[in-house]
């Protein structure tokens, strides 16, 4: 959905290198943040609800302690981190006109979404076989749904990384665009922020 | 500004991108622009927010009358003890149904009609911020509402109704309670309409932060603006709380998952929760937007600026607020423990003071007024005193340890009817009757008005009235019938009577719609010009119907109710005088050089991939997967298209001149097709 | 024209206000003839209840006055004559009419804010002080707590008399709970399958039955005699036939009702129609109905050897006169009523239809089935189709089946045998 | 008709209610400084903001390990916290430039923030203490 939001603006406002607007901030840029604002809300309820259900399985049941690989989420969650970093230089790459640059630093962290969301199918492939389906228990629902739509998030990030990524080898991502980098740049680490919380609170919290 | 082929050194593909020089060729064929306003077609590919408001009004209203079916069903059924109209099964699905009907598919889309129509003319903008995304809200609530209301009628008679209540509780909502596929229906049908809801109030959030006209500061806003912003905050924040606990719903149903699974641990309060922290600022998303035009009517009929706008405004931010901190008072009853009774009560009791604020201050706008009582001022009037009773009784629910007693009885079912009845549905008629004129160009008759009203109001009384009485007197709600020795016979046969004078009422207001239109058109009489009421507001700045391009020109905003302002000044004894006639001030929408966005194929689209993956999810993933495709690729098409149909050149020169280009009262365009002329094609 | 009298406006819709409330007044106080009614406790908590309700009803009253009063009297103080709007001529008011221009006033603004909220706060007060004291159960000489369990569309009863709810209960009945007069009986409130909230408006608020949860209530009536209740959370296709009763007997009653609660059935002889009604019974019924004394676990499935069966899935023990889950894992309810005492109820199924014809006020509960008239036809019409008299999904282990396989004399036989469990 | 005055300019709210007129806001991209080349922070600040990052998710990696478990639970917990809280408004000050940009962000996201954590914690909370 971001990308459709993001794509809006010349609809209305063709002369968009002046922002037309009351504030004098972009309508694309706000709506990003906005939504931002209620996925929040999103987020929130199913770590709840992750919260509130992980400790309720039976005492033979499969649960956190059973399959969480801390050294394997340690890395890949890095590698999620890192792709933030990644992202902030294809941004400031487009502002200071270096399309190349862009180019390059979508793709790195377009690579780096793609080997978090990789190792979260290997890790959900790997809690299977040791018995923890989505349908096991509480905490397999729980587990399943909070991560899953993380990671749904972050293929839609992936593709709206690659979107870009074909669009400036296309040309039609000029200097001028740069804003629209920057809007998917905060989509990317919103997602990487929740990531922040779903690991910590997740993966690390003493069980 | 459309730059044609060639005229830049465009690079293969144009883009409908942010920021940056618009290029715009055509990309692949497919990737053109719908021309114009034509027919039908201008209805389903408009971009334009008053199409859309109208759209929204008239989807509102068809639901109105499948809700109240519902609801007469429902009073005959109860009309006698130990009814049998229509069997314990499909009366639990009717009543689910009216709910569900009502409250995401009236009352929501009908305030959603009102801020599309209104909200950027009463910022003075050129449109919403993103057009084809609020074209695509509509769509997408539309399918979601056809998507549950076909429920009724997929798979026989109401076989696959939901039949859970309207906040469904968990695990009554599981497969194994409700096997057939009704609750699939709702799980699905409200997720979609949450979309649409959420895309709305982020692209109105934007409009009225980001475009507004000069000098039109935020407190120099009109209330209902205010109102309407306040409201989509709270479904920007209340959506997703819903989404969690449907996709958890989902989950369990479809795939088996286990959160409202007791036998594997879960505890069903969880869903308690999270329906009532969306639910309890759904009221109020549903009564803000009527209080905001309440807010424009009492004014303008009391020839008097709304008395403590600032008080209003605050308020209604209180409002927004509280509303957060409140949402167990639904479960009582449900085990919570006392502490959190306790906190709860107390929280919920304090709401009443800024609805007070707001109430009082309606009464002090029309003391020492010059009161008319027009159609829209009796609605208006009508909120001040109904909406009181349902706070009311609504404060005596807060009391905790009577609401034992009162709850999931009658008493509240009289309460919430009071204020979504006397609230909402009495302010948006009132609504419906102010800005008719605005809106179609022509006025609707003030005799049949008045005497829908009335109707209305008498029978509504009659109806809910005495649902208090049965309440305390001990009657449950949700109930298929109730034995001969209950003693719930009498009032609940007034109750059923009432109901019907309500459909007599909603009928006489449906006629005046179509007699008032048929006399307009007979009689060839002209538009009723920009100002029919002497109103306060931007919205009344331009020709009514609103030329597609709303004003002529960037209107300079100075004050509070600036269009009053220009119109009336005052002499130097300090009277109220005329400053300069209406004719003078408003904009007559003869120009023609502003530039409007293009229709697009794409937002129905996207809604028809939507409306396939819901019944994909219901009956079959492959649909889904179909549905996904569908999605991805309108979503691409939304990208890629571009800004202007480069066929239509000059299209900025040609000009829109709006005609009627507003449609009928039916609102179906059908009629309105003739009347309007191919304006944009060259 | 605007210029009404003032004193015939205010009669007028004084009359108008004074006709409504009279109505109202009228339609609450002769509040006979409503068994369920909140306006009438017999109960403590009740009694609390509307004690501290009925003053906020008359707040808000005055209220609900000052208000609707307000809006009549500047109607008529400050209208002004209509005009026509549809004749083509747009404006309503001659331009130099206008009243004076106020903005607002903030010292009423600030009046109209303190004045509720220092309302509330009373009340609130107020709130709290029955909300917590309500909480409290009053300590008396019985022990007995009694687990209340909802299932769809029925109310079983466990009595733990030393009040102990973690052991099998003493004996269950169903539908009907019968309490002592005068003390305070603890509930432990409990559900088999969805949500269900059990009331009895006379004598306290209602509780809600949530399955995986167990919930603390307390009833007490403080005169003899029998309430009415109703389910009130949707539970579903019969939510609303799920009804109950709770009959409030003096301390010697209630003994007497105990002591021959805890007492099994007797076989009946061979040979007699109840026999043959116990054989019809054993096959056709008692795979769910349990009667203490006649039927076997063998009878639902179970091993007659390891009898009785676990049914309780929130404690560890083993119920003697249990139901049955037909499907524990799925939490499915599947339990039927247990029939050992079936003629000492005044209702069944849910409490929907009277078991007597002539019960009424006339015979005192516990010579029920010594004097009363057995409603004969609609026991059989329930043996024969109960889903035909109470919406059932019997299919799906929700209420009962139909049992149209019995020919008339079983179902006269059958009859003959319940009518023995007194 | 005589001498008008434009009215607006002496619709004087009421005494001492807030000036409802105040002055034209809109337009004047007040909240912002510009609508886009903000001050761009440089690239090494965002590696040494990926640096610090780095080093807190090692620690807190860390503190999963056997070494740290003698602290207890709680303080574990309270440990951790910090430092996702601290990663958090890394992330979002730095890499998405709120420290640089428009307040209204801000305001919009911490709204979001702190509405959904004191919604849920309402909820958890009521679940087990009160
Ligand atoms: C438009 C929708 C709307 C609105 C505005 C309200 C407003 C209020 N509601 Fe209502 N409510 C519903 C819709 C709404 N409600 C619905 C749909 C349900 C049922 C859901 C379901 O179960 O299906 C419900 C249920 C409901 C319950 C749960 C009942 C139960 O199930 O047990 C409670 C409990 O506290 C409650 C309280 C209140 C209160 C205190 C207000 C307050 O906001 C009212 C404040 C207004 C006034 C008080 C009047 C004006 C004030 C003055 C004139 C000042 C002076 C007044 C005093 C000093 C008292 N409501
Ligand atoms: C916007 C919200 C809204 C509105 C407007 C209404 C309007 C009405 N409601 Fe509503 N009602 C709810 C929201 C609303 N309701 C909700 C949320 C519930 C709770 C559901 C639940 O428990 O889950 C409920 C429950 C509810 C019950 C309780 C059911 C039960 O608990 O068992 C009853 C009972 O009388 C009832 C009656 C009515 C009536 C008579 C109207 C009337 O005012 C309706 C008037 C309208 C008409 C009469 C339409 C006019 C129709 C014609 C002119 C003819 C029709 C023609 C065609 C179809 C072509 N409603
Ligand atoms: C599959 C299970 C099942 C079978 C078999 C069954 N019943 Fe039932 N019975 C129930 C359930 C469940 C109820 C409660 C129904 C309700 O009130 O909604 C019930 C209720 C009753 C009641 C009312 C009890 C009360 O206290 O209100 C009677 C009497 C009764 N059954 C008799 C019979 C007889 C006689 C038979 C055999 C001919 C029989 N039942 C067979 C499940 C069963
Ligand atoms: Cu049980 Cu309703
Ligand atoms: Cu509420």
């Amino acid at each position: 959905m971001a990308d459709t939001m993001a794509a809006e603006a010349t609809t209305h406002s063709p002369h968009a290198e002046e922002h037309h607007t009351s504030t004098g901030i972009s309508n694309e840029k706000l709506a990003m943040w906005v939504f931002l604002g209620s996925e929040c809300l999103l987020f929130g309820g199913l770590l709840s609800v992750y919260m509130f259900n992980k400790g309720r399985i039976g005492p033979t049941d499969v649960g956190p302690n059973d399959v969480f690989d801390i050294p394997f989420t340690s890395v890949s969650s890095f590698v999620l981190l890192m792709s933030s970093l990644t992202m902030v230089f294809a941004v400031s790459a487009i502002a200071r006109g270096n399309l190349r640059g862009n180019r390059i630093w979508l793709a790195a962290t377009a690579a780096l979404g793609a080997i978090f969301v990789a190792g979260q199918v290997y890790e959900f492939t790997a809690f299977y076989s040791e018995g923890l389906g989505f349908t096991t228990n509480l905490f397999g629902s729980a587990f399943y749904s909070l991560t899953g739509f993380h990671g749904a998030h972050v293929t839609i990030g992936i593709i709206m990384l690659m979107t870009l990524f074909v669009m400036s080898l296309r040309g039609n991502l000029p200097q001028q665009r740069a804003e629209t980098v920057e809007i998917i740049g905060l989509y990317w680490h919103f997602v990487d922020i929740v990531w922040i919380v779903i690991f910590t609170i997740v993966y690390l919290f003493p069980q | 500004m459309t730059v044609t082929d060639g005229a830049i050194t465009a690079p293969e593909e144009t883009l409908a991108l942010p920021a940056g020089p618009v290029i715009a060729n055509r990309p692949l064929g497919v990737f053109t622009r719908p021309q114009g306003n034509e027919g039908w077609k201008s209805w389903l590919f408009t971009v334009d927010h008053k199409r859309i408001g109208v759209m929204y009004g008239a989807a509102a209203m068809f639901f109105f009358l499948v809700g109240g079916a519902e609801a007469l069903f429902i009073r005959l059924q109860l009309a006698t003890p130990d009814g049998s109209v229509i069997g314990a099964g499909t009366y639990n699905g009717v009543f689910t149904m009216h709910g569900v009907t009502m409250i995401f598919l009236v009352a929501m889309p009908m305030a959603a009609a009102f801020a599309n129509y209104l909200l950027p003319l009463q910022i003075g903008a050129r449109d919403v911020a993103f057009p084809r995304l609020n074209a695509f809200s509509f769509w997408c609530f539309l399918a979601g509402g056809l998507l549950l209301t076909s429920s009724m009628l997929i798979g026989g008679w109401f076989q696959n109704v939901p039949d859970g209540g309207w906040f469904n509780y968990a695990p009554n909502s599981g497969v194994l309670f409700s096997p057939h596929k009704g609750i699939d229906f709702y799980a699905v049908g409200l997720q979609i309409t949450g979309i649409a809801s959420l895309v709305s109030s982020i692209n109105l959030i934007v409009t009225v932060l980001n475009m507004r006209t000069k000098g039109m500061s935020l407190f120099r806003m009109p209330v209902l603006t205010w109102m309407l912003l306040i409201t989509q905050f709270l479904l920007l924040f209340a959506i997703p709380v819903i989404t969690v606990a449907l996709f958890l719903l989902m989950f369990d149903r479809l795939w088996d998952a286990n959160f409202f699974n007791v036998a594997a641990g879960a505890d069903p309060l969880l869903w308690q929760h999270l329906f009532w922290i969306f639910g309890h600022p759904e009221v109020y998303i549903l009564v803000l937007p009527a209080f905001g035009i309440v807010s424009e009517i009492i004014p303008t009929f009391s020839r008097k600026p709304l008395f403590g706008y600032h008080f209003m405004v605050a308020s209604g931010i209180a409002i927004g607020f509280m509303g957060w901190g409140v949402w167990a008072h639904h479960m009582f009853t449900s085990g919570i423990g006392p502490l959190a009774v306790a906190a709860f009560s107390v929280s919920t009791m304090f709401i009443a003071v800024p609805t007070g604020v707001k109430i009082l201050n309606w009464l002090g706008t029309m003391y020492g007024g010059r009161l008319r009582f027009t159609t829209p001022m009796l609605y208006a009037v009508g909120v001040v005193s109904m909406f009181t009773i349902g706070g009311l009784s609504g404060v005596t629910h807060s009391i905790a340890p009577s609401d034992t007693q009162q709850t999931d009885t009658y008493y509240i079912v009289a309460h919430f009817h009071y204020v979504i009845f006397g609230g909402i549905i009495l302010g948006l008629f009132g609504g419906l009757h102010f800005w008719w004129p605005k809106i179609f160009g022509y006025m609707l008759d003030e005799g049949w008005g008045k005497a829908a009203f009335w109707v209305i109001l008498i029978g509504f009384n009659f109806t809910f009235g005495p649902m208090h009485i049965l309440g305390l007197q001990g009657m449950s709600r949700r109930i298929a019938t109730y034995r001969a020795d209950e003693g719930f016979a009498f009032w609940n046969m007034v109750a059923t009577i009432g109901a019907f004078v309500i459909a007599i009422g909603v009928a006489m207001l449906l006629w005046n719609i179509y007699k008032s239109t048929r006399d307009w058109r007979r009689a060839g009489r002209p538009d009723v010009g920009p100002d029919p009421w002497d109103a306060r507001a931007l919205e009344w700045m331009t020709a009514s119907p609103t030329p597609e391009h709303n004003f002529d020109s960037e209107i300079e905003v100075e004050g509070l109710d600036e269009f009053w302002h220009r119109k009336y000044g005052k002499d130097e004894t300090g009277r109220v005088v005329r400053a300069a006639p209406t004719s003078e001030v408003a904009h007559d929408g003869s120009n023609t050089k502003v530039h409007l966005p293009s229709p697009s194929y794409w937002p129905i689209v996207l809604g028809g991939g939507i409306l396939l993956v819901g019944y994909g999810l219901i009956y079959n993933l492959w649909l889904a997967a179909a549905g996904v495709v569908l999605l991805v690729a309108s979503i691409y098409g939304w990208i890629l298209e571009p800004p202007d149909d480069p066929e239509a050149a000059g299209h900025d020169e040609d000009g829109h001149d709006d005609g009627d280009g507003h449609g009928d009262a039916d609102s179906n365009g059908d009629s309105a097709e003739a009347e309007e002329e191919a304006a944009t094609v060259g | 024209m605007s210029k009404r009298p003032m004193a015939l406006v205010w009669l007028s819709s004084l009359l108008v206000i004074a006709g409504t409330i009279a109505l109202i007044v009228v339609a609450i106080v002769v509040d006979d003839n409503h068994p369920l009614s909140t306006l009438s406790p017999v109960g403590r908590h009740g009694r609390e209840i509307a004690e501290l309700i009925n003053p906020i009803f008359i707040v808000a009253g005055v209220v609900f006055f000052l208000v609707q009063g307000a809006v009549l009297a500047l109607w008529w103080r400050f209208r002004v004559a209509g005009s026509d709007a549809g004749d083509g001529e747009f404006g309503y008011y001659e331009d130099d009419e206008f009243p004076e221009q106020v903005h607002g006033n903030n010292r009423l603004e600030v009046a109209w804010t303190l004045i509720p909220t220092v309302l509330l706060a009373v009340i609130s007060v107020f709130t709290l002080i029955a909300l917590f004291a309500l909480e409290d159960v009053e300590a008396s000489d019985e022990d007995m707590v009694v687990t209340v369990i909802g299932q769809q569309w029925w109310w079983e009863y466990q009595y733990h008399l030393d009040g102990n709810t973690d052991t099998a209960p003493d004996f269950v009945a169903a539908n009907e709970l019968v309490i002592p007069v005068g003390v305070d009986v603890p509930l432990d409130i409990k559900s088999r399958d969805v949500i269900h909230a059990f009331w009895i408006p006379k004598l306290n608020g209602k509780k809600d039955a949530v399955p995986g949860r167990s919930h603390d209530w307390v009833i007490q009536a403080e005169e003899t005699g029998t309430f009415r209740g109703q389910c009130t959370e949707f539970c579903g296709l019969s939510h609303g036939y799920m009804k109950m009763v709770a009959v409030a007997l003096t301390a010697e009653e209630f003994a007497e009702w105990r002591d021959n609660q805890i007492t099994a059935a007797d076989m009946p002889e061979e040979g007699t129609a109840e026999h043959a009604g116990w054989e019809v019974f054993s096959q056709q019924c008692a795979s769910c109905h349990v009667v203490n004394g006649v039927t076997s676990p063998a009878n639902r499935g179970g091993d007659p050897e390891s009898a009785p069966d676990n049914w309780d899935i929130y404690g560890e023990f083993n119920g003697v006169y249990a139901g049955t889950y037909l499907e524990t894992d799925t939490l499915v309810a599947g339990a039927a009523p247990n029939l050992t005492h079936l003629m000492t109820r005044g209702t069944f199924a849910g409490s929907i239809f009277d078991l007597y014809l002539n019960a009424g006020a006339h015979i005192p509960y516990l010579e029920l089935a010594e004097k009363g008239t057995l409603n004969r036809g609609e026991l059989e019409a329930w043996i024969y189709n109960a889903p035909e008299r109470k919406p059932a999904d019997a299919d799906n282990l929700r209420g009962m089946p139909a049992r149209t396989g019995l020919s008339p004399d079983d179902v006269d036989n059958v009859v003959a045998f319940l009518s023995t469990l007194d | 008709m005589a001498t008008v005055t434009h009215e607006s300019s002496d619709t004087a709210p009421a005494a001492g209610e807030p000036a409802s007129e105040t002055p034209p806001a809109a337009h004047t991209p007040d909240e912002h400084a510009s609508g886009g080349d903000h001050a761009h922070p440089s690239d090494w600040l965002y590696v040494k903001v990926a640096i610090a990052l780095a080093l807190l998710t090692a620690f807190e990696v860390f503190t999963y390990f056997e070494t740290v478990h003698g602290w207890g639970d709680t303080a574990i917990i309270v440990m951790l916290v910090a430092m996702m809280l601290l990663k958090f408004f890394l992330v979002v000050a730095f890499f998405m430039h709120l420290k640089f940009d428009a307040p209204i962000f801000w305001r919009l996201f911490v709204f979001g923030l702190i509405l959904a954590m004191a919604v849920y914690m309402v909820m958890l909370t009521a679940f087990r203490y009160w």
